[in-house]
């Protein structure tokens, strides 16, 4: 058994993309990569820039996490405000490194759905919508996604509709890392008690699996990180992240 | 000193809105946005309104569920914290009540800064694979000065009004703004007219010794009204923190079909009450 | 506390500027441009250098004078104060030693607005029977979203630098700057790398108390040099105002043929001597 | 004889282009319109706005007049900065009532250079530029300039390049205020002490002076401002307008 939980898995594994001294971005309607930045801020010993969709540059949190990852606490110690106006042109002109951006679906080049389930005139479900992605995915260097469901239904064969479409470079479920290789989502890492069996037969896309290997295990600075992010588990609750039933 | 031609109540703000206007709102999410303003855009059954905003949720789905909404300009709406999907508005996209206009954020920008240029439409990055392209009927050119770049152009956004609840405003309409002014900026600049509710009422000399802080300048400003509480059950940091309490509230019962409680549980609605 | 990576020597500072770099330069006239910068261009004997700046004027005249420049983006160019024209630049542009793309203010801002947005132009309003779009090349074209309006388009103006005299720049290259920051902002979005000479060097809390006023946060910062007095013999308000006399020495020994006197009498050269 | 000096005569009556409650800007290297809108403030009993380049809003001068016009002793008392590319943004978007714009030519139909004398590509002189006027010019409700030289140089038949072009309304020399109709600069009203052969002498372009009447004699209240503006005379010594001699 590994000591990962399905939500530490996600959480620690959008920590790991972090780089040093790059621009790292955390949106709104985003509250696991906004644990992931501070996860990285704690347990990592490197720098880089977080800004944060509430206008906060390398915040440091005076008090607990908050549940809106667009509330002003993050912007707690933050020595200038770089509004929404302000971090679209940074990215926009190539500025800005790694952005964590909400999909509802994921298709295997990386093209993400965040508009409708169903037709986009007559849609059976409303989603919320892309934010930026749609200007922020072709632009920025490096996009990650995470959800919290690994299915065939939310990664696909073929999306709804397109809301956005250009670098996204990895995503995070609860099962497995998928990095982009040769303009395919490939799984790079996987869950240690999953097998590359159950991930494939949790896909909706085809998935070249010939290069992953099990996710390293967390580290204590991490996990510890984590908990002091979230010491009463209320995130952990409310994500209520749990792993595909699967017939293994 | 003369009588202010700025300050007026929320009552007469919200009653010089005519039905079928466009309205840009501040704010994102749970966070400053005007909601004391837009329920009483509710009390006084208000119809047709086109909301523009980039990331609304307890405000738009709250119209929605009112119907005083036709007509969305979004790039992303929930109602965040913890509380997901908006049904509200989901509801009304969905049964064709409510018809969207989706946008990415930052092509909502580039329309409000066009208008706020006064050109007729703005570039923006990106954009390139969305559909999103598409369904609204945007128009893309090659780089006239011959880069070989093709770029997306996103026609003029210009609201009827901007509404935004700020920090603090003086008798002239003078607006101050802490944190982020989200895109409180750009929405003030391309409306036809900028209503302001804040949450105090400041004297006009603490404007002038810190003006790098004023967002709105009062020439700007067509009215401003006094709410305290003005973003409830929203956040105005470091004033107040989101009311989750009364957000979850809001969620359930009006999941059940009412907003009756919530509306009379608001803090203007409170304090209209005789002590 | 880690040591600073920002923070360095004006001297070292302008030594990693090439010969031939594109250089935006902050402030108005004789107001808060970043003055020692532009001297130890010329101490350093720094040569074809682009200048862009909306209004210029002591620097451009004396980066002139010194036979620095080659080329010039500018919308009006004085002294200013109550001493006219610039005559070191006037004599440059005339002889052709110098050549100027000259802009309406506005139509340089969209060109630094295009550059910091990512896009390759920017559309502007007015320009509409000025010469200066032909002369320039400037392409216009007619609104695709059928107004019937015609639009000018500004192409992308990205210089290799940006260079600020702020008020306040902490360690890790924060800065603050009070009153208007005349073009900064655009500039400092514009360029590929921002350059910030500050009056004073201060404490990283004291931005963290008031982060609305920092015009570029420390991440966007390349280098930052603390340099009092480094808008001389301009003004930075509120802590000094113009030096008039020492603007009007200038303006009598460079139109004599000679800047040594001036150079020397800078502040920063002053303050390298050995008390 | 008159109470106008030349110099009283300009600023007298430009402050009093300015209208109630209109938005009224005043540039750089503009000393003339920045004691206008001064004067305007001290001298009239209605309000309007004053933006300035230096960024302030209808600031309340605490000292003295400042010798530069974008000088920020022009923001003292301002509740807000509203830097150039606000009064930019307001002016394109149809919100600025009356700029004062300078001129080195004007032309009979209100069309202006800045830029050279003699020709674009060898200039015989190199003027200062147009500043914002080619953007302002066609997008702004009125635009006002002004002359210290009333001259066949300055006011012209042909510029030497037309810097911009749009709704120049009023033109303000020491002989005269020009205002224009139906498309051309006319005489509107003149110095009690000229005729109006010696303004059409002057001028190099064709006028209409059909309408032309005697300017109304300076008020108490605009004397009194304009001292209290320029107490030891510095401005109009700075200044140094003379009328132009004429052959009478």
């Amino acid at each position: 058994m590994t000591s990962y939980t399905p939500f530490s898995y996600v959480v620690i594994n959008l920590a790991r993309l972090i780089r040093p001294s790059e621009v790292t971005f955390s949106g709104v309607n985003s509250t696991l990569p906004m644990l992931a930045c501070l996860v990285a801020k704690r347990a990592y010993d490197f720098n880089f820039t977080w800004l944060n969709v509430a206008g906060g540059v390398d915040a440091e949190l005076a008090g607990p996490v908050p549940l809106s990852s667009g509330d002003a606490a993050l912007t707690a110690g933050s020595r200038s405000i770089f509004a929404n106006e302000d971090f679209y042109d940074l990215c926009t002109r190539g500025g800005m490194d790694l952005c964590f951006l909400g999909a509802s679906q994921i298709d295997g080049t990386g093209a993400t759905n965040n508009s409708v389930i169903g037709d986009w005139d007559t849609p059976k479900v409303r989603l919320p919508g892309g934010g930026g992605s749609a200007v922020m995915m072709p632009t920025l260097k490096r996009a990650a996604t995470w959800r919290t469901e690994h299915s065939t239904r939310t990664l696909v064969d073929k999306l709804f509709f397109q809301t956005a479409k250009g670098n996204l470079q990895s995503v995070v479920t609860p099962m497995c890392v998928f990095d982009k290789r040769e303009g395919r989502l490939a799984v790079a890492s996987y869950h240690p008690d999953v097998t590359l069996d159950e991930i494939r037969a949790a896909t909706g896309f085809e998935t070249d699996i010939s290069q992953a290997q099990p996710t390293p295990e967390p580290t204590e600075a991490e996990l510890a990180a984590l908990r002091s992010l979230d010491p009463d588990g209320t995130f952990e609750a409310d994500a209520a992240i749990r792993m595909p039933e699967v017939a293994a | 000193m003369t009588a202010s031609e700025k300050l007026t109540t929320l009552e007469e703000m919200v009653a010089a809105i005519p039905n079928g206007a466009s309205i840009g709102l501040g704010g994102s999410f749970l966070h400053r946005g005007p909601f004391a303003f837009v329920r009483e855009l509710i009390r006084q059954g208000k119809r047709d309104l086109e909301i523009i905003k980039a990331s609304p949720g307890y405000d738009i789905d709250i119209l929605c569920r009112a119907g005083c909404v036709s007509r969305v300009r979004a790039g992303i709406v929930a109602m965040e914290g913890n509380f997901g999907l908006a049904g509200g508005y989901r509801k009304a996209i969905e049964s064709g009540a409510v018809k969207l206009e989706e946008h990415a954020c930052m092509t909502l920008t580039a329309g409000l800064r066009a208008a706020g240029a006064g050109v007729p439409f703005m570039p923006v990055g990106g954009v390139h694979g969305s559909q999103i392209a598409e369904v609204s009927g945007w128009k893309k050119i090659a780089d006239p000065y011959g880069s070989g770049e093709e770029v997306w152009l996103i026609p003029a956004i210009r609201p009827d009004f901007a509404v935004i609840h700020a920090h603090a405003v003086d008798r002239d309409g003078n607006a101050r703004v802490e944190g982020s002014p989200h895109w409180d900026r750009a929405m003030t600049r391309a409306a036809r007219k900028v209503l302001v509710t804040a949450e105090t009422l400041a004297r006009p000399e603490s404007f002038a010794e810190r003006p790098e802080l004023t967002l709105v300048p009062g020439f700007m400003t067509a009215a401003a009204v006094h709410v305290p509480q003005g973003a409830w059950p929203g956040s105005l940091a470091p004033v107040y923190d989101v009311n989750y309490e009364a957000a979850a509230r809001y969620v359930e019962e009006s999941a059940d079909g009412s907003i009756a409680e919530h509306m009379a549980a608001a803090p203007e609605a409170r304090q209209e009450e005789p002590a």
